[in-house]
């Protein structure tokens, strides 16, 4: 009477970042057809522009994003933190060339702040993700209300070249999230702190077990992705050409970056995931989007087919399910 | 000892918020800019565009009568002859957003205004990108007209002022005709910029108006949508200044033109003491102020409100003493009948000045009748009486 | 600090206990117990449950801090604090919870915390290669260094677990329970692994209720009961009864409380005919009024499985079921408690019990779950089926978590009661709770079996299976194998469990 | 003068009471009294009784919506779409009632089928597809909005008839002390009770319970995906009744009901519940309600410019929630009997953690 197998074989799990590669190509293919019925070239230069174009600032905030809900935690803060750092930048720099370096470095400083509340709130206080970054967000807002009656600053034209400009189709602007994304992507791989949050997002009690300071991957996670958004804040005053308290907001950011996380393959309780899973999640938005507009579609009906795609897409990865126990024998009937 | 530094952390982190909310240089003080001219913090109030604005309002505007769409006021005309065509002509159409009534209404306007332009051949196709209240969106739409569009036309309706400029000045460099309305840009490079009088004189219009039916020391609540919005900002500093002249107690809110904020503050503000009199900036949620005014019991104010139809209905049934300013909506016709004169190449104005008559008391009548039955979001100088699909497709408010 | 001289035994001992005592809500769980352990040897720390052996590891592994007495490592007197301390001395720990993260490799298990750098980044190839090297040290070879842990089975969970406790280039590796969720191969994969450990001068404590593999696997063993140290010695020295005559000691009978009198076996309740699924085959069963059936087996043996097939929680797929002669289809947890059936589940923190919600929610959780209208009927019965077994708590409205494990079961218990089922199935019901408890819990299952309620008791207690149950069956690999009479002694049984030699009644058809 | 429909009456046990008061689940009525003090001081007449039931009726909608996403949190889930549902519920008021009294039960009817439909929808795809709830909910959000937006281009065609918005905006007239009752107030106060009673009753524990240990549920006979979809329904359902009172006394626009779902988690969890289910009180969930409104009238009487309402709210909110973590935290250290859980939790060989209770290793 033998066990059913003598070494368990290994079963190739589809892995859920290939599954988004694979979205995505099928979301293009889809998308070239409805465009080029539309009467447009989806290939085209311009095309392909908008859709890295529309990447770039998404991108560089879903990637810290990722970061965070990696660890278990969440970031609502972003919008405000991206827009101040849009204000802070272009003030400081008041069209002047030299002032770019001040700018840039008073923008991140304040977004690594804004990070660090938010990684001391959840750990020391305890406060839960959702509530202390909504806490330290509506704090930045209040701020921004407050100070600022309109766009404010104006950005030098030196600095305005990195969002204006590109090579050929690529804008500038993606390539510099995309080697922002695979730092990010080293950082998770190469140093032990990247180690670690996946380690406390995965078990809180097991990185304990094995003697991790579990409070400083949180906060230095948290820190980052602020700082992403810092970094996509200053992108968009490169674009503007200006400050403007509600770029953030305006972009919906907080939502849209957490939806194209998870549409990336990461769980929301955190433990896996992948920082090429997120982009591949920002792409399959921007080629929605620009999809979306070439056809003239709706403006309301884009947001209805945002949130079914968000839904559907996570019900694919979640519906493989996880298997419990190895069955010993076959379900169905077994021969005597 | 672990409990100690916990606790210095944390205290290290709040105060880093206190500083973050706290400590920068207050930006609103504007330091000597030695940028390039650019001020620190746009204030607002421009006394010489105010006084413009003021004068402008008693100009009788030129132009055909009945079609104000069409009239100008201090217009100097300028030559399109260059940009004259006579195969395709595709109009790229950049548009911030459909996110509010006045903005559908105007769509709905300009799509039926289109049609007619099509049939006469002055307008072959266009196309439009909506940047959903985005400024990344929309320059992003700018470029990739300019780059895709082959477009003989820009019609650009810019989501802000400052934001839009260097994307709008791509535009003029492809040397195609560029037109932008309603919000302006920091640039003169579009062949014309098509826009109602402006902020100033509706904040004129609209204080003088409670100033002479109010005692000074009387009180009036100012209800503002957002803050940062140019076309809003002007209406209110105009308004400010001439109710700080005249001794009128003008306390502003921000209520995100949503009724039910709008209630709470005006209930909030009638405990705290009588109100006189209502400002608003747009006319979004005008009937929940007066309903705050029945719910407590209390006489109506003087208020001024905006031509939105729910307004004019309430005004019309509670017999209030107000006033409708209006910020043109058919503003959305004449920027496709400037496109028509471009592409003819006949002469349009450099700043296309639109007359922005109030509706007064008397004329309420006659503004009723030609929106019957229009629905309660429906702006009554949306202009399209005499287009063919008058007045079913305003009623229906079908959305292209 | 002297190094040990690893090659003769008899040198000073890598690890000693003098004279450890250890208590746990006033109750003390072990008293003045020594051992000391060779390095390059096995020694077997055995006794049933509650007899402290694992309790006595967990001091070793920094996760208890002993009470009394003093520990010795290589020489030295240690009180490690935290696990981690442990693991850096040198004496690692495999639990029998894995504290693994499933979703991270292999690699990135067993280095976690210590991930190897090269010029200050880590060094990914680096680490799966030294992974590679440790898994070849134990004489795998089917382990990929860079698999998800969540894809391997349990046998290669454990082994993961192993090699993490030798990246700390470990003296001391002790496992608690290891065969408990292995299939026989896997048994034999393990005792390779250890004998390459021993080879290599490595200390293992092995601590195990399982006779056989003490014998063929240790050099010395210790034996507790109920938290003293019986006997310590080498293996060779004992026979595995005379060493089960130390485990048990005490007659079976008073611990146990036989059945109450007018107690009848009356009709069948329950009968399982052909029932099987992924995890369990061939399954005949039949369940009388009255009768308490003892289901023995090793770990993995698939009684859990059994029980969630019956209970529903994890359904038959094939085969047929009647309760009280009626035709019963149970798909569901729901179907099962309508139809009058009870399980009180292995786990009670995790399946069991609300922690966060009271002691009176926590009771009637199956009544406000699946019989509403009861609710309030029951909710007057339920101080009175609380106080018949004891329980000692502050109040109602106490919540669960604050608990003592006994109190605790003695909340799931009422939690079932309330439903007055007509079959009641307990998995594991004594395990982790005081001696008073157990018997409370004994106490409860003859009243129910005197009110006519068919009882199946899983149990890894041989004890307990013995002394409770009117009939046992024997389980191996997901069948039954073996049907015994009550009185059977603990090595038939065990033998039965281990499917070497055939049970008394030989295959059951 | 306390808060008259929720607070309840401090029995003769003051000093129970008192403690309830600064445990986590009391805590928000202490702040609420506190700041219905401060608003009374700084603007007397607010404390009149006409003009408090005025301040109740306004704070209703949030209120309810606030108790609706209190079923959904304390079973340990999120419900983002709780804002489009009214927005949705007011067009279709506004669309389909119009001014056609006749029309006003049957469109009801339509909305509370609309309202269950939807909590269906979150519920299913949340138990029976294993999506997060805080993603389908928040793809609830999007899509409805946009639906509503499309079909009504922008905005209702106009405000339901007067006797249909009689609900949100009138009341029972020339009643002695207050003036008048808005039906509002009752309509909250008959929504109160009925969270009471099924917060108290068998599904409301077993909802309770299943945020805490699902898993025991499911070993206990629970249909857990009906009790988390029914969770669902009645957030649904409490948002369209808030619906129905908005567009009564605010009037038909696209922005009513905007962000109402980041207010009403904000105000479940200042009433002390956790996120992630298994603890929380459904009246102090509602009293979190008032306490945020409260909160902001008080700006508004204190003159503080209401572009710094948010960082204040911002600030209360990390306050409270930090206050019930840490508060909650040292109450289970201090109240275990003998051992305390850090240290030996069950005894010996506990089956289920080996793992130990962090000490100075904690990060």
């Amino acid at each position: 009477m033998s066990t059913a197998t003598t070494r368990p074989k290994r079963r190739m799990r589809l892995d859920s970042t290939v599954i988004v590669y694979i979205a995505l190509i099928v979301v293009i293919i889809i998308g070239a057809i409805l465009v080029n019925t539309a009467g447009r070239n989806f290939f085209s230069l311009g095309n392909i522009r908008d859709i890295l174009t529309g990447m770039s600032v998404l991108g560089l905030v879903a990637v810290g994003q990722t970061l965070v809900i990696l660890t278990g935690s969440l970031d609502l803060s972003v919008p405000y933190v991206i827009s101040l750092s849009s204000l802070l930048a272009a003030e400081t720099m008041r069209g002047n060339p030299n002032n770019i370096a001040q700018g840039v470095l008073l923008a991140l400083a304040f977004a690594a702040i804004a990070g660090l509340a938010n990684g001391l709130v959840v750990t020391k206080l305890k406060v839960n993700g959702f509530i202390a970054t909504l806490g330290v967000g509506l704090i930045i807002k209040g701020y921004l209300d407050t100070n600022y009656q309109g766009s404010a600053g104006s950005v030098p034209a030196a600095f305005q070249f990195i969002g204006a400009t590109g090579l050929g189709p690529v804008p500038i602007s993606t390539i510099i999230m995309l080697a922002l994304a695979t730092l990010v992507f080293l950082f998770l791989r190469k140093t032990r702190m990247g180690h670690h949050i996946y380690a406390v997002g995965g078990s809180l009690e097991v990185s304990r077990l094995s003697g991790l300071r579990t409070a400083r991957p949180i906060i230095v996670a948290h820190v980052i992705c602020s700082v992403m958004a810092g970094l996509a804040g200053l992108l968009l005053a490169s674009r503007l050409g200006v400050g403007s308290p509600t770029v953030g907001s305006q972009g919906g950011y907080d939502l849209l970056s957490i939806a194209a996380v998870v549409l990336g393959g990461t769980i929301l309780a955190g433990g896996r995931g992948s920082i090429w899973g997120t982009i591949g999640g920002v792409a399959i938005f921007a080629v929605l989007d620009s999809v979306m507009s070439a056809i003239q579609f709706n403006p309301f009906l884009k947001d209805v087919v945002r949130g079914v795609v968000i839904v559907a897409a996570v019900a694919i990865y979640t519906g493989r399910g996880v298997e419990r126990r190895r069955a010993r024998f076959a379900t169905k009937e077994v021969q005597r | 000892m672990r409990r100690s530094i916990n606790m210095a952390a944390t205290v290290v982190g709040i105060a880093a918020i206190v500083a973050l909310a706290g400590c920068t240089t207050d930006p609103s003080v504007t330091e000597p800019s030695e940028g390039d001219g650019t001020t620190e913090e746009i204030n607002w109030f421009d006394q010489a565009v105010f006084d413009t604005q003021n004068a402008q309002r008693d100009v009788v505007p030129e132009g055909p009568e009945g079609q104000p769409y069409l009239q100008y006021i201090d217009a100097e005309m300028v030559d399109t002859s260059q940009y004259k065509v006579d195969g395709p002509k595709k109009v790229c159409f950049a548009n911030a957003s459909i996110s509010n009534p006045w903005r559908i209404t105007g769509w709905i306007t300009m799509n039926e205004q289109l049609k007619v332009l099509q049939e006469q051949g002055a307008i072959s196709e266009m196309e439009t990108r909506d940047a959903q209240d985005s400024d990344d969106t929309q320059i992003a739409d700018i470029d990739y007209f300019i780059e895709e569009g082959n477009c003989d036309l820009f019609l650009i309706s810019p989501n802000s002022t400052a934001a839009m400029t260097p994307a709008v000045e791509r535009a003029c460099d492809t040397g195609k005709p560029v037109i932008v309305f309603d919000r302006g840009v920091l640039t003169d490079c579009p062949v014309t910029f098509i826009h109602p009088i402006g902020g100033f004189a509706w904040g004129i219009d609209t204080a003088e108006f409670l100033i002479d039916n109010l005692q000074e020391g009387d009180k009036v609540v100012a209800l503002r949508i957002l803050p940062g919005v140019d076309v809003l900002e002007t209406r209110w500093a105009g308004a400010e200044k001439l109710f700080a002249e005249a001794g009128i107690e003008a306390v502003d809110y921000f209520t995100g033109a949503d009724p039910a904020e709008i209630k709470k503050i005006i209930s909030d503000e009638l405990a705290k003491g009588d109100v006189n009199g209502i400002w608003m900036d747009a006319g979004d949620g005008g009937v929940a102020a007066l309903e705050a005014f029945e719910d407590a019991g209390v006489d109506y104010p003087v208020m001024t409100g905006e031509d939105q139809i729910a307004f004019l209905n309430k005004w019309k049934s509670t017999g209030i003493t107000g006033l409708a300013p209006v910020y043109s909506n058919f503003q959305w016709r004449t920027a496709l009948l400037a496109a028509q004169k471009i592409f003819a190449g006949e002469e349009v104005p450099k700043e296309w000045v639109l007359p922005q008559k109030p509706i007064t008391a008397e004329d309420l009548d006659e503004v009723l009748a030609v929106n019957e039955g229009m629905p309660d979001g429906h702006y009554a100088t949306f202009g399209g009486e005499d287009l063919p699909g008058y007045p079913t497709v305003w009623q229906e408010r079908i959305v292209p | 600090m002297s190094t040990p001289d690893v090659s003769t035994p008899g040198a000073t001992p890598i690890l000693e206990a003098r004279d450890v005592s250890k208590s746990f809500f006033g109750i003390e769980v072990l008293h003045g117990v020594s051992l000391h352990l060779q390095p390059g040897s096995v020694h077997g720390l055995v006794g049933e449950n509650g007899a402290g052996k694992s309790t006595l590891m967990k001091i070793f592994a920094g996760v208890h801090q002993r009470d009394a007495g003093t520990v010795l490592f290589d020489g030295e007197e240690v009180d490690f604090g935290h696990p981690i301390k442990a693991m850096q001395a040198g004496l690692a720990t495999v639990f029998q919870e894995f504290t693994l993260l499933p979703e991270r490799t292999v690699a990135e298990n067993v280095f976690l915390g210590r991930e190897p750098r090269k010029a200050g980044f880590v060094d990914n190839r680096g680490m799966s290669a030294k992974t590679g090297a440790l898994l070849a040290e134990l004489g795998i070879d089917f382990i990929d260094p860079n698999a998800r842990v969540a894809s391997l089975s349990v046998a290669e969970q454990q082994i993961v677990e192993i090699t993490k406790a030798l990246s700390f280039d470990a003296r001391v590796i002790s496992m608690d329970e290891p065969t408990a969720a292995l299939a026989d191969h896997e048994v034999e994969l393990l005792h390779g692994i250890i004998e390459r450990l021993k080879a290599r001068g490595v200390a293992i404590l092995y601590v195990s209720h399982r006779l056989k593999e003490v014998f063929d696997l240790c050099d010395t063993v210790t034996v507790l009961k109920d938290g003293a140290l019986v006997w310590s010695g080498p293996t060779t020295e004992l026979t595995p009864d005379s060493m089960v005559r130390m485990m048990v000691g005490r007659s079976i009978t008073s611990f146990f409380p036989g059945a109450l009198e007018g107690t009848t076996v009356g009709e069948t309740r329950l009968t399982v005919t052909d029932g099987g699924n992924g995890y369990v085959d061939g399954i005949d069963l039949d369940l009388r009024a009255g009768e308490i059936v003892g289901v023995a087996g090793l770990q993995g043996a698939g009684r859990t499985e059994l029980a969630e097939a019956i209970f529903g929680a994890v359904p038959f797929t094939r085969g047929t079921m009647t309760i009280d002669g009626e035709p019963l289809v149970v798909r569901s947890t729901r179907k099962a408690v309508r139809s009058g059936l009870a399980l009180i589940t292995e786990d009670r923190k995790a399946q069991g019990l609300a922690l966060h919600q009271s002691v009176l929610d926590n009771t009637l959780l199956v009544i406000r779950g699946v019989f509403a209208s009861r609710t309030r009927t029951v909710r007057r019965e339920v101080p009175g089926i609380l106080s018949s077994l004891e329980i000692s708590f502050r109040g109602l409205d106490q919540e669960v978590q604050f608990l003592s494990g006994g109190n605790q079961q003695k909340v799931v218990l009422t939690k079932w009661l309330a439903t007055k089922p007509r079959v009641v199935i307990l998995d594991e019901p004594t395990r982790g709770i005081d001696v008073g408890a157990k018997v409370a819990v004994y106490q409860l299952m003859r009243e129910l079996a005197k009110d006519g309620v068919a009882i199946l008791m899983v149990s890894s207690e041989l004890p307990e299976v013995i002394g409770m149950s009117d009939r046992i069956l024997v389980m191996h690999d997901g069948r039954i194998t073996a049907e015994l009479e009550p009185g059977s002694s603990e090595e038939t049984i065990l033998s039965a469990a281990t499917g070497t030699i055939g049970g008394a009644l030989e295959e059951v058809a | 003068m306390s808060d008259a429909t929720t607070a309840p009456a401090f029995g003769t046990r003051a000093l129970n009471a008192l403690r309830v008061l600064i445990s986590p689940r009391g805590a928000v009525f202490l702040l609420l009294a506190i700041l219905l003090v401060a608003i009374t001081a700084l603007n007397p007449n607010f404390a009149d009784p006409g003009q408090f039931i005025r301040f109740v009726q306004r704070v209703a909608p949030i209120a309810i919506v606030a108790i609706g996403q209190y079923f959904v949190i304390v079973s340990g889930e999120f419900d983002l779409s709780v804002g489009s549902v009214i927005a949705t519920q007011v067009v279709l008021a506004g669309n389909l009632i119009g001014q056609d009294e006749s029309k006003i039960v049957p469109v009801t009817l339509l909305m509370i089928g609309v309202g269950i439909l939807i909590g269906l929808i979150n519920g299913l795809v949340t138990t029976l597809l294993r999506v997060p709830s805080f993603i389908v909910t928040l793809g609830m959000m999007l899509a409805l909005l946009g639906i509503v937006y499309y079909v009504t281009g922008g905005s209702a065609s106009g405000n339901p008839v007067d006797s249909f918005r009689e609900i949100g905006r009138g009341g029972i007239r020339d009643v002695p002390i207050f003036g008048i009752i808005p039906w509002a107030v009752i309509i909250l106060a008959v929504t109160l009770a009925v969270a009471i009673l099924i917060s108290k009753s068998p599904y409301g524990k077993t909802l309770i319970a299943a945020g805490d240990n699902v898993t025991t549920q499911r070993y206990s006979g629970v249909r857990v995906w009906w009790v988390k979809t029914s969770a669902f329904v009645i957030s649904s359902l409490s948002a369209t009744i808030a619906g129905i009172l908005l567009v009564g006394y605010a009037g038909v626009h696209p922005s009513v009901g905007r962000g109402y779902e980041f207010i009403a988690i904000t105000a479940v969890v200042l009433g002390g519940v956790v996120l992630g289910g298994g603890r929380g009180w459904v009246v102090a969930a509602a009293a979190g309600a008032f306490t945020l409104e409260a909160l902001f009238t008080l700006l508004n009487f204190a003159d503080v410019p209401s572009t710094w309402r948010d960082t204040i709210q911002g600030v209360i909110i990390i306050a409270a929630v930090a206050y019930s973590a840490v508060a909650f935290r040292a109450r289970r250290k201090g109240r275990a009997p003998l051992a305390s859980p850090e240290q030996g939790k069950a005894s010996e060989s506990a089956p289920a953690d080996p793992a130990p209770h962090t000490t100075s290793m904690e990060g």
